[in-house]
């Protein structure tokens, strides 16, 4: 059952430290910015934190990378031109970096959610990033065995949700939310409003409410 | 006291599903537990060919060929349904995200394997459909089934001996004669009985029982 | 880019002997009847065919079956009350079949479909459906390696379509469409009707257009 | 004749790309394709942020901060335009659905496979973004970049020297003095040049190079 909070802090309540948190978000579009705030104020701390960049200029991910929370980031593009918070935290050696080809990202982020156990793939192949990884020939190509990434927690952004939980997103916004909600224990998500059941179209739902463990409008 | 009919066993399984749980109902007798949800359970019904928010079965001018349960039947929408692909339909099925389903079984083992898809005899078409999935996926599977085949045997056995769907998944067991609660590695608990004394039940399964105890 | 057919007979036109064809539908809701019809009168034999089910009544999958031009059927779930023409055919020797789980069918067509070389699942461990496959021990529970099917041909039936073959469908008539879209080389559309470039909703588009090749309205 | 501004590689580039293709363009020198693709071309963007139907950059009113490109600079949305999220973008990409993807490099070596996603020097902070997959996954890769790095070496090599971003994925590079088709294991053909002679560019390459013959 979907929980409607009545606040971004009561909707991050709980979160432990050395959890494994989803942050959706593809620099700040989709970005869950008021659950991250709510998170800094909460201070879980030793979190890895699993998101496509490192952080936007000083504000959502960035603050929670400064405000010392974070033990370790799991990304794809951690180096942009306003990253500063984490190349400062990456050079002083204050932060763990993993990059994930963006692809094995979401696909290893669907197959937590779909009970999938590994998965072969041609990315990365011959890279650096598939060093040490096992590899397999299939039909005379050859694969990267890929794992899940399951996480504790999941912290999005959606346009609008149902009280039961269905969520619809906006344009480009929608990037990682769908999967990240797939493949958390608690799925939180702030929202621009809440309607009544019924009141989003079903053809055209993308989450549906079994995903989504909380949500705050804000 | 007399067994249970196959509408009481449906209302006795239906009443110990949790409130708001996500439920998958399957194909022939399952499906009749829907009957015993009002819409104040606020129980979600998931069916595997696309949706969330299944409502009850389709009559008359309401029949729409579209719109259809796991078993083919004409059902309809309730608010704040959803309907998605079958890959979605099954990554749900399988990531472990319904909180409950409910399976028919030929048999269920003291320790909780499954055999509900295949009779096993030679000349049987195959035919698994979703089982497979459901029994791996669900956090809890619950069975509704008769307990006795017509010939007299029990159909929770020490050893499946038709084809299984799926090892060690069974959570409970609700049959006409007794509610029976899986334990894996333990004895099998037996939670109520209907027309047929424990020593009864004893003498007749052949798996070790146990009285439940709260 | 997405041809739009003047006829279903257009539409299957060139489908080679010894294909392997995916044919929508959940029993008869979402079954691309049509297409079929046209695909007996094209006339394509020793066909293996890809379906949840093994066709129903005398319509349809099942009249296809009856033409004698499926060799091969691979699908979850054959037996049913109204399957007398796949029975009949089963039991004389006049067909192979391959059943597999629902859930598999759907995960190997999208693994085709997503470049995904195999995958990891629980699902069939233990039972006669995974004898001799490979099994792999992952955090301590067994699962089974299954491998994409991917194929020339996918008939599937949409509610609408607009002229760059972006599709959507109605209610549970979706089902295995999308997925089934993704995995053939050559994708076949029949749809109630087509629109112009920005009738339908972008955000409720369920196949985008670069999964269709032919689209016939009827 | 001169040497090929950005602007006429990028049109040079976009003059090759089939009527109604469905293509990705790197962020970057890339993106700036678009600019050459007219509505005409019927060439539809895609996204990896979850999009197919891009339009051009967004100005003044219409910027949306929820509608942006790879690049995560504002976009515009076409009639027939589709939104996805990410997994089902990657796998568009992955899956071998987009006709073309265009991509920056640092190195491009003769037999195609491709650098372009970290420099290699020990300094540098990783970040491959979604490179790796489109190199795998689009049915063709073409090349835009400089042949030349700021101290006149060529950055289409024997062999690459910067870390790999996939093997043998490169179908054609588009650069300022020349177009080079790459054929895997033969010599690398040459189509164009502007400003640099055949001999003079054999000169200056370490790879076997060839005119293309039609």
């Amino acid at each position: 059952m979907t929980l409607l909070c009545a606040s971004a802090d009561e909707a991050v309540s709980g979160i432990a430290d050395g959890s494994t948190v989803l942050v959706g978000g593809f620099g700040p579009a989709g970005m869950p910015f008021a659950l991250i705030d709510a998170l800094i104020r909460q201070g879980a701390r030793d979190l890895t934190v699993v998101s496509n960049n490192a952080g936007n200029a000083d504000t959502g991910l960035a603050a929670l990378l400064a405000a010392g929370q974070v033990r370790k980031i799991v990304c794809s593009f951690p180096r942009q031109t306003d990253s500063w918070v984490f190349d400062e935290l990456y050079r002083t050696g204050k932060i763990e970096l993993e990059v994930a080809p963006q692809g094995n990202l979401a696909e290893r982020l669907r197959a937590a959610g779909a009970g999938i156990g590994g998965f072969y793939t041609r990315t990365g192949v011959g890279t650096l990033l598939a060093e040490g990884k096992e590899t397999r020939e299939i039909d005379g190509r050859t694969y990267v065995l890929e794992w899940p990434i399951a996480a504790d927690v999941a912290l999005i952004s959606a346009h609008t949700a149902d009280t039961l939980g269905n969520l619809v997103y906006r344009k480009t916004a929608r990037n990682f939310a769908p999967v990240m909600a797939t493949a958390a224990t608690t799925t939180v998500v702030q929202v621009g409003s809440v309607v009544e059941p019924g009141a989003l179209d079903p053809e055209a739902v993308v989450t549906p409410g079994i995903y989504v463990d909380r949500i705050v409008a804000l | 006291m007399s067994p249970l009919s196959r509408d009481e066993m449906a209302r006795v399984l239906a009443r110990d599903i949790p409130r708001g749980a996500y439920v998958n109902l399957g194909i022939g007798a399952p499906t009749t537990v829907g009957d015993h949800l009002p819409p104040e359970s606020g129980v979600v019904l998931h069916t595997e060919n696309g949706m969330l928010g299944m409502g009850p079965a389709a009559t008359g001018d309401t029949i729409d060929p579209d719109l259809i349960n796991a078993g083919k039947f004409p059902v309809t929408e309730l608010p704040g349904a959803a309907y998605f692909h079958h890959a979605d339909s099954f990554a749900m099925m399988r990531g472990g995200h319904l909180d409950l389903c409910v399976l028919g079984a030929y048999q269920v083992s003291a320790s909780g394997d499954l055999a509900n898809w295949h009779t096993g005899e030679p000349d049987a078409i195959p035919a698994v459909g979703g089982a497979m999935d459901l029994a791996v996926g669900a956090k809890q599977v619950f069975v509704l089934m008769s307990l006795f085949t017509r010939t007299g045997s029990s159909k929770l056995v020490g050893e499946c001996t038709c084809p299984l769907t799926a090892l060690r998944c069974v959570d409970r067991v609700y049959t006409d004669y007794a509610t029976f609660e899986i334990t894996g590695d333990g004895p099998v608990l037996v939670r109520e009985t209907w027309g047929i004394s424990f020593s009864e039940l004893r003498a007749r399964l052949d798996v070790p029982l146990e009285w439940y105890d709260d």
